[in-house]
């Protein structure tokens, strides 16, 4: 008798004969465990599983995720101009698929909630046998659909998740996270902020109430404070707040000369805008100057934000106006396909994937314990950020940080932040068993089936 | 003593005086109505019997209990049944599921949470409520929607679960207001009818003479809040206070 | 005391933004017994009248700049508004810089019409269906009007700023004899309360002084009666829900500089406006404009830091717990009527 | 049949037909061909649709025998899926403790619920049971992260305890079992190009759906049923009948709550984790959603509702521009555009555009809901007595 824990769909192959319990017709009972792995693509085509946000705050992110995932099928599919496969230090990659199949894919609406985000991978890897999953756009998401891919034996790339949680505390053995995270946004920012608002600060933080929150207002408290700023206070905003005037308002009296703004997506739109509006930034304190920080950026919240965020710092993953060879590739291809350029969460969703496919290449197996091996602790270089690593101790890549500010003269709706500085992958880096990290059990890899 | 003794009993809305000093004493087994011009307080008494406002003063006492500071299902446990002025029916029950509930609530008491045995199989009080329907003239109608019958049909199917109840005194609000005068002599009919054949008590409030003195064996007359006479109906008849206060009007009105 | 002084002012502004919308729930509850759980879209749809007049003034025409290159290397596309042309760069400005207060003169013939057609369309088939039937039609309506939006103007949040005269704060510390710095206020959101009490002056006055309100408020509180009168109450019922669409709509295309619009932003405040109306009573005015200001001032106090380090969370909670208490204190919320949406 | 007439015998019937032949009924279309789109034979959609069935079931309990709309029941499906995932880290992965544990959990937070919103009727009670749910999803997501994993949610983890449960294996994650016999343990019977799962989960969650179903037949056709009917019509009469409405209403609502916490036990079980989001006031719109669409106080009709809209979330939402391209391939460049373009904007993320369409359509159509476009199809077929149409369906009690 033969158990499939979660099984596949697609392509049809008949496997050993058996006779289902209860039943009297004669069935034909398709093992999957033949080929040792959930859903081990069996035709000339592999399915991927591209699962992001589509309505909801974060559509607009989702989509432009989409549109990266599409760019790179195609690449990988032979097609376009190759994107970032040319300037991949691997060269696995041939552009006819992955392992000679041809790439396809299925989509679905995680809604930004874990269970609409579940029931969408499980008809993924259920219904159109996906073998891979990836996208999302919320720790939350990840988190949950992370644990699903390992209970499933399928691997899962993380798309954009920036809490410590994602490869700290709920860290598993089938995900893996190229996006950076809450401590490394602080690492990179702490120093800049230094460099620019001197040591001697009094910072106030306002942050959303829940983990990604604990988590960003943690790493940027602790690397700041380690520079010699103190923490004034530090005020919890609920999720579903859209006013932040209430919290906004007693900043001022508490003598704090800067901000800081754990928010993000709509919640960090309104509260840098509700900020500006209450001429936070046109105060003196202290003799200074009040300055407020974003930790974390995206382009699209910038948008949102509009005139506001000029001048303002913070962190991200990746910019378009990168100058290296890799991000030239890839927004040239991006730009001339859809018009516009990249955002880091298309970056990163293009390069996770092109990161899957490499290391099904170089494993010679789809298989995602063979997966695993591949990409962990695999260093690459010409995907944008320069010379990364993928940790195999908690499959977090490990890569330069880009601090960056709102652009003061933007020339276009997405010309709106400019590099500060490239902080270097060592300044960012922690051990595994950081104290912000723990909890943790990375276990081993479920090929499923 | 009487079955219902309503002792100095007094209301106020605001600065409106509702009820002076009522002092009413129903015989048991009686019919008993209380007549008066409009305003007179009779709707704002009933409600005091029935534990739907509290009297400010007195004492309302049905069978040597006080029934004051009560809910209008516990005095109803304790024997009082209400016909309404408008039918009160479960409008979007049949006419049978309408006659079962008092059934019910009779057999069962205040809540029996009776949530796997079906309806159907509780046999005694299928047959109480049919037995009700068949006295009420109402067996043809069992399976019609109570809201899709005629106004007649529904005071009797209120008449109904009332008697299924089997109270031991009957408040009626103006049980023919708006009634035909084929549905009125039916309605007199089968109070008379239940007056003879029960051992109960009817207490009526009504406006329309015809029928008070068909049913009525002792009459008071309500005016201002205070009751100005009581009497038999022919004593009332004659009285000539109540001619004056009262009788005038709806003889020039009719 | 500053900080206090400060909440209240918070709680006032906030305040005004709900009862603004909890008024025009309630003038639809009221008048026409409909529960409308499409007028948070109306609200939304209010605020996209003002990007949408933005996006028009900024229509623009695009020349090539070939002194400078865009992210691909090309030369630049730079977009020229056609307003430009019509009163040259500088008055061109002035009036982009203007096109928030300037929708309220388009937004409101939009929303009245908006609301007419809803209501004649819609909603008048719905006045004898059960409470349950009208939520779900509206609620449908509501994710309808929201995805339609979401096609044209997407999901993200789109800036809409104030006019720069009203940019800053003004410095109510240093009028009342505080230091400086300690309570400012931004203008605009000052703008945003005066503009909410003048209409819900408005609102009252008309229903209060006009014999068409009059006989509204009739309506309100007995409708068959006053149809018996032989006035045609459906008519004016119409007109009542084209107010109410243009109170909503108003009250987001003031709101935009306050937050940047996005097309969910009418279900958010939904819920809330709901709590708001029920706790002022239903089918009361005065109510949901009292039961704004009361929760919108405990929740900017509950959000104090101090009350936070004694109570974590209850700024999460605040305004449902809030309503729990006045619920169970006062059966029909502060002010509301028997026998209104009891059953 | 079971103490039931004969009428809901079929009715019952019909619906054990309908749940263990769902892996075919589900799958019309062979795999491979442009309409295997639309198939939802697979055990997540089959699972989902039955627990959220039972959702509806319960929320009918309450809200079509007694009128009483609650705003807030969501938060007793979140409850219950806490308390359940809870009895996974620390009891067993067996679901038999964590469903049982679900629905007391939910039956005593709904005790505590009904017993404070039941002093109050109609929108204020439905704002109070609101206000319940609005504040436990707030709490669940934010203050009470240590409990409940807050944003992240729970999920069983390797080294959680599980002291009934041996060590496991190396390599091995935690699943959800029945005494051994995994939720996730699916046959596939191959018939020519169709290909049917069997899913274990599946049918356990539709052997509860069954008896849950079969339970509020006996509910609404029980005195305490019929007791519910009568204070939904005039609670006046109610109490004037010497019957405090209050425990009767009470009573149903923890009923409901009950099956609320057993749907929320059912979802941890067929799918081990659980986040705050599943509390949210739009979760509990939507089975309010779920009971007016498929027709309010009906018996099936909640079950209907519930499998309308998460088929929808589910199967349109995953259409996307390629897949369009596939089925409209076959014409002409012009015309495939064209047809692309229009049906775009309702497929994909636009799934909730359809949705809104089809509340309203069927809403202003349908005014009995769902069942009473079933019974409007019977009757065209029987074609018997036209003229009694209009006063049917609202008052009739159950199909």
């Amino acid at each position: 008798m033969s158990n499939s824990k979660l099984t596949r769909r697609g392509l049809i192959k008949t496997g050993a004969v058996a006779g289902a319990a209860g039943l009297t017709l004669p069935t034909y009972l398709r093992a999957d465990g033949h080929a040792g792995f959930t859903n081990a693509p069996t035709g000339d085509t592999v399915t991927l599983g591209f699962n992001v946000p589509q309505s909801g705050p974060y559509a607009d992110e989702g989509a432009d995720e989409l549109r990266a995932y599409e760019l790179a099928v195609e690449h990988l599919n032979g097609g376009g101009d190759g994107g970032m496969m040319n300037t991949f230090s691997s060269k696995a990659l041939q552009g006819n698929g992955i392992l000679g199949k041809k790439v396809e894919y299925v989509t679905g609406d995680t809604q930004t909630k874990s269970d609409a985000a579940r029931a969408s991978a499980r008809s993924m890897i259920e219904k159109d046998g996906a073998v891979m999953i990836t996208g999302g756009s919320s720790s939350g998401v990840a988190v949950a659909v992370q644990a699903l891919c390992q209970e499933a034996g399928i691997i899962f790339m993380a798309g954009l998740t920036h809490s410590n949680d994602t490869t700290g505390k709920d860290k598993k053995a089938n995900g893996f996270r190229h996006f950076f995270n809450s401590y490394m946004s602080g690492a990179a920012l702490a120093p800049v902020l230094a460099a620019n608002y001197g040591t001697d600060r009094k910072a106030y933080h306002l942050t959303a109430d829940y983990n990604w929150g604990y988590t960003t207002e943690e790493a940027v408290r602790s690397s700041t404070e380690a520079m010699g700023w103190e923490t004034v206070n530090a005020v919890k905003t609920p999720l579903t707040q859209t006013d932040f005037s209430s919290y906004i308002a007693p900043v001022l009296q508490s003598g704090a000369d800067v901000l800081v703004l754990n928010h993000y997506g709509g919640n960090m739109v309104n509260s840098l805008t509700n900020a500006v509006q209450f001429g936070l930034r046109d105060k003196l304190v202290n003799d200074k100057n009040f300055e407020i920080v974003v930790p974390l950026y995206s382009r699209l919240m910038a948008k949102g934000a509009g005139a506001n965020v000029k001048g303002i710092f913070g962190s991200t993953n990746w910019h378009w106006s990168l100058q290296d060879e890799g991000s030239k590739a890839f927004v040239q291809s991006f730009g001339t396909k859809y018009g516009f350029p990249p955002s880091q969460a298309a970056h990163t969703c293009y390069v996770q994937t092109l990161l899957y496919a490499d290391a099904v290449e170089r494993a010679g197996s789809f298989n995602p314990c063979a997966v695993v091996e591949a990409l962990e602790d695999f260093e690459f270089d010409g995907m944008g950020n320069g010379k990364t690593l993928y940790r195999g101790a908690d499959h977090q890549c490990f890569k330069d940080v880009l601090v960056v500010k709102g652009k003061e003269n933007p020339q276009s709706e997405f010309d709106l932040l400019e590099i500060v500085e490239v902080t270097p992958v060592a300044q960012v880096t922690y051990d595994p068993d950081h104290p912000q990290f723990s909890g943790g059990n990375l276990g081993t890899c479920n090929p499923g089936a | 003593m009487g079955i219902l003794e309503v002792k100095n009993v007094g209301k106020r809305f605001g600065g409106l005086q509702a009820l002076g000093d009522v002092n009413l004493s129903i015989a048991e087994n009686s019919v008993h109505a209380i007549i008066g011009p409009n305003g007179a307080g009779k709707s704002t008494l009933l409600n005091c019997l029935v534990g739907k406002l509290i009297p400010d003063t007195g004492s309302v006492m049905f069978d040597g209990q006080s029934v004051l500071g009560r809910k209008p299902h516990e005095i109803n446990q304790m024997g009082i049944s209400r016909v309404f002025q408008t039918p009160e029916i479960f409008g979007d029950l049949t006419v049978m599921e309408n006659m079962m509930i008092p059934c019910f609530a009779k057999r069962d008491g205040a809540f029996e949470m009776n949530a796997i045995a079906s309806v159907a199989s509780q046999r005694d009080i299928v047959e109480r409520a049919e037995h009700m329907l068949e006295d009420m003239n109402m067996a043809d109608k069992r399976d019609m929607h109570a809201a899709a019958l005629s106004r007649g049909d529904k005071r009797r199917l209120e008449i109904g679960m009332c008697l299924s109840q089997e109270p031991r005194l009957l408040l009626l609000d103006e049980p023919t207001a708006g009634m035909a005068r084929a549905d009125t002599n039916n309605t007199i009919d089968l109070l008379k009818q239940i007056s003879d054949e029960r051992d109960i008590t009817i207490a009526i409030i009504e406006h329309d003479m015809h029928v008070v003195f068909s049913l009525a064996e002792r009459i008071t007359v309500l005016a201002q809040g205070t009751p100005l006479v009581e009497d038999t109906p022919d004593n009332i008849k004659g009285h000539p206070k109540v001619r004056e206060a009262y009788l005038g009007e709806t003889q020039t009105a009719a | 005391m500053d900080a206090i002084i400060l909440q209240i002012l918070n709680g006032l502004d906030k305040g005004s933004a709900y009862a603004l919308i909890a008024l025009g729930l309630t003038l639809i509850f009221g008048t026409l017994g409909v529960v409308n759980f499409a007028h948070g879209a109306l609200f939304m749809i209010g605020a996209f009248c003002a990007v949408t007049l933005s996006r028009i003034l900024t229509l623009s025409h695009t020349i090539i700049d070939e002194t400078q290159k865009d992210f691909l290397g090309n030369p630049l596309k730079v977009d020229v508004p056609y307003i430009y042309d019509i009163f040259g760069q500088q008055t061109g400005d002035a009036i982009i810089d203007w096109a928030v207060p300037l929708s309220i003169l388009f937004a409101i013939p939009v929303m009245i019409g908006i609301g007419f057609i809803m209501e004649r369309g819609l909603i008048k088939h719905f006045y004898k269906r059960p409470h349950a039937d009208q939520i779900l039609v509206t609620f449908g309506l509501a994710i309808v009007l929201q995805e339609i939006i979401k096609y044209f103007y997407g999901a993200n949040p789109i800036p809409t700023p104030a006019p720069d005269a009203f940019r800053g704060s003004f410095d109510f510390g240093a009028m009342l004899g505080f230091d400086p710095n300690t309570i400012i206020y931004p203008y605009w959101r000052l703008v945003y309360f005066a503009f909410a009490a003048v209409i819900i002056g408005a609102v009252f006055a008309f229903l209060q002084f006009t014999t068409f309100g009059m006989v509204v408020r009739a309506g309100m509180a007995d409708r068959e009666t006053v149809g018996l009168l032989g006035i045609n109450i459906d008519k004016r019922f119409t007109i009542m829900f084209g107010i109410a669409a243009a109170v909503a709509g108003l009250a987001g295309v003031m709101y935009t500089p306050i937050n940047s619009p996005n097309y969910h932003m009418g279900m958010d405040f939904l819920v809330l406006s709901f709590v708001v109306v029920v706790v002022g009573g239903m089918g009361s005015l005065p109510g949901a404009v009292l039961a704004g200001f009361l929760l919108g001032i405990l929740e900017s106090f509950a959000s104090m830091a101090v009350v936070l380090e004694i109570l974590p969370g209850i700024n999460q909670i605040i305004i449902y717990l809030v309503a729990i208490i006045i619920l169970l204190t006062r059966p029909r919320g502060l002010m509301g009527r028997r026998g209104v949406m009891e059953e | 049949m079971f103490g039931l007439t004969k009428r809901d015998s079929t009715l019952l019937i019909i619906v054990i037909l309908l749940t263990v032949l769902a892996p075919f009924i589900l799958n019309p279309f062979p795999e491979g061909s442009a309409m295997a789109q639309f198939n939802a034979g697979y055990p997540d959609l089959m699972q989902r649709l039955v627990i959220f069935g039972i959702f509806a079931i319960g929320f009918n309990i309450l809200f079509g025998l007694t009128g009483y709309l609650s705003f807030g029941h969501a938060a007793f499906l979140g409850v219950g899926s806490y308390a359940a995932i809870w009895m996974m880290k620390l009891l067993t992965m067996n679901v038999v403790p964590a469903i049982i544990i679900s629905v007391v959990v939910a039956g005593l937070f709904s005790l505590l619920v009904g017993w404070i919103s039941l002093r109050r009727s109609g929108i204020y009670f439905s704002i109070l049971t609101l206000a319940f749910a609005q504040m436990s999803y707030s709490l669940a997501y934010s203050v009470l992260t240590p409990i409940t994993g807050g944003e992240t949610g729970l999920q069983p983890k390797v080294d959680d305890p599980r002291i009934l449960d041996g060590a496991l294996a190396a390599g091995q994650t935690p699943r959800a079992n029945f005494f051994g016999l995994e939720m996730g343990t699916s046959y596939e019977l191959e018939l020519g190009n169709w290909i049917f799962t069997f899913n274990a989960g599946y049918y356990i969650a539709a052997i509860v759906m069954i008896l849950a179903f079969y339970l509020s037949i006996r509910i609404f056709r029980s005195p305490f049923g019929m007791m519910l009917r009568a204070v939904k019509s005039n609670q006046q009469r109610v109490n004037y009948t010497g019957l405090n409405a209050k425990p009767y209403t009470l009573a149903a609502f923890v009923i409901s709550g009950m099956y609320a916490g057993l749907a929320g036990g059912l979802l941890v079980a067929m799918d081990t984790q659980v986040g705050a989001e599943r509390m949210f006031w739009t979760a509990s719109g939507e089975v309010v959603l779920m009971t007016i669409l498929g027709g309010a106080g009906t018996l099936i009709g909640p079950v209907l509702g519930a499998g309308f809209i998460k088929y929808m979330e589910n199967i349109v939402s995953k259409i996307n521009k390629s897949v369009l391209e596939q089925w409209f391939a076959f014409m002409p460049d012009g015309i495939e555009d064209f047809l692309i373009a229009i049906v775009y904007p309702f497929i994909g993320k636009g799934w909730h555009l359809t949705l809104g369409i089809l509340f309203m359509l069927v809403v202003i159509f349908l005014p009995g809901g769902l069942v009473e476009g079933g019974q409007r199809i019977g009757r065209l077929f029987k074609r018997k007595k036209p003229s009694d149409d209009a006063a049917d369906g609202k008052t009739t009690p159950a199909e």
